[in-house]
């Protein structure tokens, strides 16, 4: 009976693709220090798939975890398949989240989804 | 794994004498002290007693008799929160004063209680004529109210001021004798919420000069769910809890005689070992100060570097958020408290440090340290230890840490 | 000496299971379940749960998650006392409604509670416009609340009926059932006090429709202390203690851990046993019954002979007083209880026994024997052969009685 | 730490001067059985002094033990020296009574009275 799933805390023990791609192709920030929660998901993409993936986070055990499992999650898909990855299916991939900090899955999602976006403004690709 | 509890102001161990001392009356001595005209009610009416003479002594209050029908001026409540709870609340529900002053950096039981209070009084049908008045103090940037705002807040229509004793995050020490006594110039009553120095400073009700006083006895190595209200002989206060009589019919209810002779043996332990060990705390809290600061850059002591409790330090840690330092901490077996209210849903920094003007992203970014009787001279070692490669590793993560 | 206690409806002794349970929780497992986010803190959480679901399973709630967040239908309080005065404080003071609907044989918990809110609601500076109006049911000879009666009370002002479940001093059980569903054709709330009734009958919150349901863990074997309130969900009921936002932030406060564990304890053993026990408790009760009038003349019974706790027998002796009864049982090492209030310093009968129609005279002779998982048929056997002398030495010594 | 003392507990185990005088000089009945006490204490006198003195009384342990103390101090005593037993000094030969129970011990006063002078004016020494 844990707060966090062990999933949750095995990423966020073992957080994956912790940093910052140098020279990305798309970088997305999300978040405000203010409300204590700040999350930086930057991209190489090559031949449209996302080749390399690193956030840095500020934030609570849940936002490192969901930085952690998204980044994983979006490793190797093409762009379009990255997009697809929603708030909700980061969650369930960590077998679920306090209902309390389901707000910080969300933040992972959208830095991802801003990464992307960006990508796709620089080359030419937006939407 | 190592296991170093450094949360004693959330909750403490209870003593082992402590434990001891109640076992007889979770077993053989259950008898209800109403049950006055036999046996087994006889005695714990008189462990009652003795246990609300024990209490009374930590606080200065030495002429409690021997008579168990005289809770005198210690009534048992179920704690802390039931304590403030029905300090403001008997003191304006009946009163035709209804202006209550209390300052930013109370704990919840005080101000949900007044905000509460301020919205209806427990009836929207008549809240226009009900509603209080609640006019909140603020803190300098140690955490001390600055007397000369109470003297302006006071009205004659104030019913009550209360100000806690020290602050539970960063164990800041108000001046309670001087704001009582500019209280009770404007006739209304002091309130201090004294759940946090009860047991681990020196606390005399007749020194500070109070009407009304909260403790709680697992902030002292008593049980928890056990706590007790001083009212002053002579204050007007409205019952909390009605019913069968108990505590001169202001606290009705089936007195738990072990949380009260637990909480009774806790107060006695304290008073027996408070110098020594208020002492002993402060040169840890020190040591701690020392060695994380020169060892992690760029961190910051919330609260009064002195006017404070002994065994508690709340760190400000640039570039790291609280709840993850935490997380980070208890993989290290050592487990602190996180300012941050994160966990509550609404992700709000704690009130505290706002008050006392720690920025929002700032605030996020605290931990409290907080120690006992319990704590060991090689626990805050291993703390100094271990803290510097956590935290590099959270900072290492983060977005905002610019090393 | 002997020892026979028999006043097991006043308090009961903690199980051995039950404090066993709780030790850990006075020891190495001390941490705050409000403390989510490290190891000790989540233990007690988890354990705090567990109670409510043993809590919950023997009143008939029995979809309570796993999470520690949500307290579902089950609130933990400091008693039967606490959960009374919550009860009906709690539906009045922010409602609209303001008419109350109880009987003249509550406990003192629901009754001075009705008074309190009937003078004032807390508010003597609106009374006028916030005070509630109370109508009191009668209760017939044996103790039984007449329907009619109550479908006559209710109006659409009426806020809450409060019926309780089995009388704490004659045991008479009332038809919940049914006054429930009288007081929601009228869109009232109910609530029963059942403090004499979980862990001794069987209680099902859905079966008997109830919206609140008071329950306090020591008149079941658990410890003193701890109580719980039911509350049916969508029930619109004020927070009782503001603060910390513990139990969904309507009744805040550090959780008292050990307690809540031992009567989740008591609970479950209620639940295995109560069945047999009751069918034995039944027998014993009419085995004194028939030994004491056998050899004793000019005693009565009192309350219902049949709709009634297993356990609870009330006997009113002709030309005695009950204090002086208690007294010499004591001396025979019998505890039982004298249904008079005269300890209270106004030397009223009990009005209970007054409510069924007892007469002033005959109400203070009257004693109650209460039984418990622990009464033996030889403790039974020993008051039937001790208790003549005793009564007839009383007798003889009475200006009353005329042998 | 008793609720009664020692002195209250020994005249309520083994009350002395149980019982009625017969053809008594006096009878004093006080309280009300309604209020769930009432005494009734009879004395026979001899040349002035209070040769024989019994009570009977329905009440709580105080009353037995105040009834069985006041006959106690009375017997042997001058009418005149009986009068002079107040409520408080049978309290206080009890060593105290608790602050609920003083009314009881008030009732075996004014009985001890109430029997005096109903001796006083059977025998035309009323007040
Ligand atoms: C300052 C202060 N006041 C009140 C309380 C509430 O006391 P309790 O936990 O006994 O309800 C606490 C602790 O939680 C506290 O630190
Ligand atoms: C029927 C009833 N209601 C309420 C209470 C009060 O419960 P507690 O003693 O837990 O405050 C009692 C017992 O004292 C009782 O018998
Ligand atoms: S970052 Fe604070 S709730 Fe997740
Ligand atoms: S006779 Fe009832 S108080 Fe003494």
């Amino acid at each position: 009976m844990n707060t966090y799933s062990d999933k949750v805390m095995d990423h966020f023990q073992n957080p994956r693709n912790v940093g910052e791609v140098e020279n990305a192709d798309g970088v997305g920030e999300v978040g405000n220090p203010t409300c204590g929660d700040m999350m930086r998901i930057s991209i190489r993409v090559k031949e449209n798939r996302i080749d390399e993936i690193k956030f840095k986070t500020l934030g609570c055990g849940a936002a490192i975890a969901t930085s952690s499992m998204t980044t994983e999650l979006a490793k190797g898909k093409t762009i379009d398949e990255a997009m697809q990855i929603t708030r909700a299916s980061v969650a369930e991939a960590l077998d679920g989240l306090p209902p309390e900090k389901m707000h910080c899955s969300n933040l992972a999602a959208d830095g991802l989804h801003a990464a992307i976006n960006d990508y796709r403004k620089k080359h030419g690709a937006g939407e | 794994m190592k296991n170093i509890y450094l949360d004693n102001a959330a909750t403490t161990r209870p003593a082992p004498e402590v434990v001891e001392a109640m076992l007889p009356y979770l077993g053989e001595l259950f008898g209800n002290p109403s049950s006055k005209y036999y046996g087994v009610g006889q005695i714990t009416r008189a462990a009652v007693q003795k246990a609300r003479q024990q209490v009374g002594r930590l606080i200065g209050v030495n002429n409690i008799s021997d008579n168990p029908d005289d809770p005198y001026e210690i009534y048992f409540t179920s704690g802390g929160t039931e304590s403030d709870n029905w300090a403001l609340k008997g003191a304006v529900m009946c009163k035709s004063k209804k202006h209550i002053i209390t300052s930013a950096f109370e704990h919840h039981a005080v101000l949900e209680t007044a905000e509460m209070l301020e919205k209806s009084l427990g009836c929207n049908v008549c809240a226009k004529q009900t509603a209080c008045e609640v006019t909140i103090l603020p803190v300098d940037s140690t955490g001390l109210v600055n007397p000369d705002d109470l003297r302006k807040a006071l009205r004659d229509e104030t019913a009550i001021v209360s100000i806690m004793h020290a602050n539970n995050e960063i164990g800041t020490i108000q001046p309670i004798k001087e704001l009582a006594a500019i209280t009770h110039e404007r006739g209304a009553l002091f309130h201090t919420d004294a759940v946090q120095t009860v047991g681990k400073i020196p606390v005399d009700v007749n020194d500070l000069g109070v009407d009304l006083l909260s403790m709680s006895g697992h902030k002292f190595h008593g049980p928890k769910g056990i706590g007790a209200l001083y009212i002053r002989k002579g204050t007007r206060l409205d019952p909390f809890l009605n019913g069968g009589g108990q505590e001169r019919a202001l606290r009705a209810g089936t007195h738990n005689v072990a949380g009260i002779v637990g909480m009774g043996v806790a107060c006695e332990l304290a008073m027996k070992n408070m110098e020594a060990e208020a002492k002993r705390e402060r040169a840890l809290v020190e040591t701690l100060w020392q060695g994380l600061s020169d060892r992690i850059p760029k961190i910051h002591r919330n609260g009064h570097p002195e006017i404070r409790l002994p065994g508690t330090l709340n760190v400000r840690f640039e570039g790291a958020e609280g709840e993850a330092i935490l997380m980070y901490m208890d993989m290290m077996g050592v487990q602190v408290s996180s300012g941050s209210a994160c966990s509550t849903g609404d992700i709000k920094p704690s009130h505290v440090l706002l008050a006392i003007g720690v920025k929002q992203e700032e605030a996020h970014g605290s931990i409290r340290f907080s120690l006992s009787h319990d704590t060991t001279a090689e626990d805050i070692q291993y703390v100094i230890d271990t803290m510097p490669k956590q935290l590099d590793m959270i900072r290492q993560m983060s977005v905002t840490w610019k090393g």
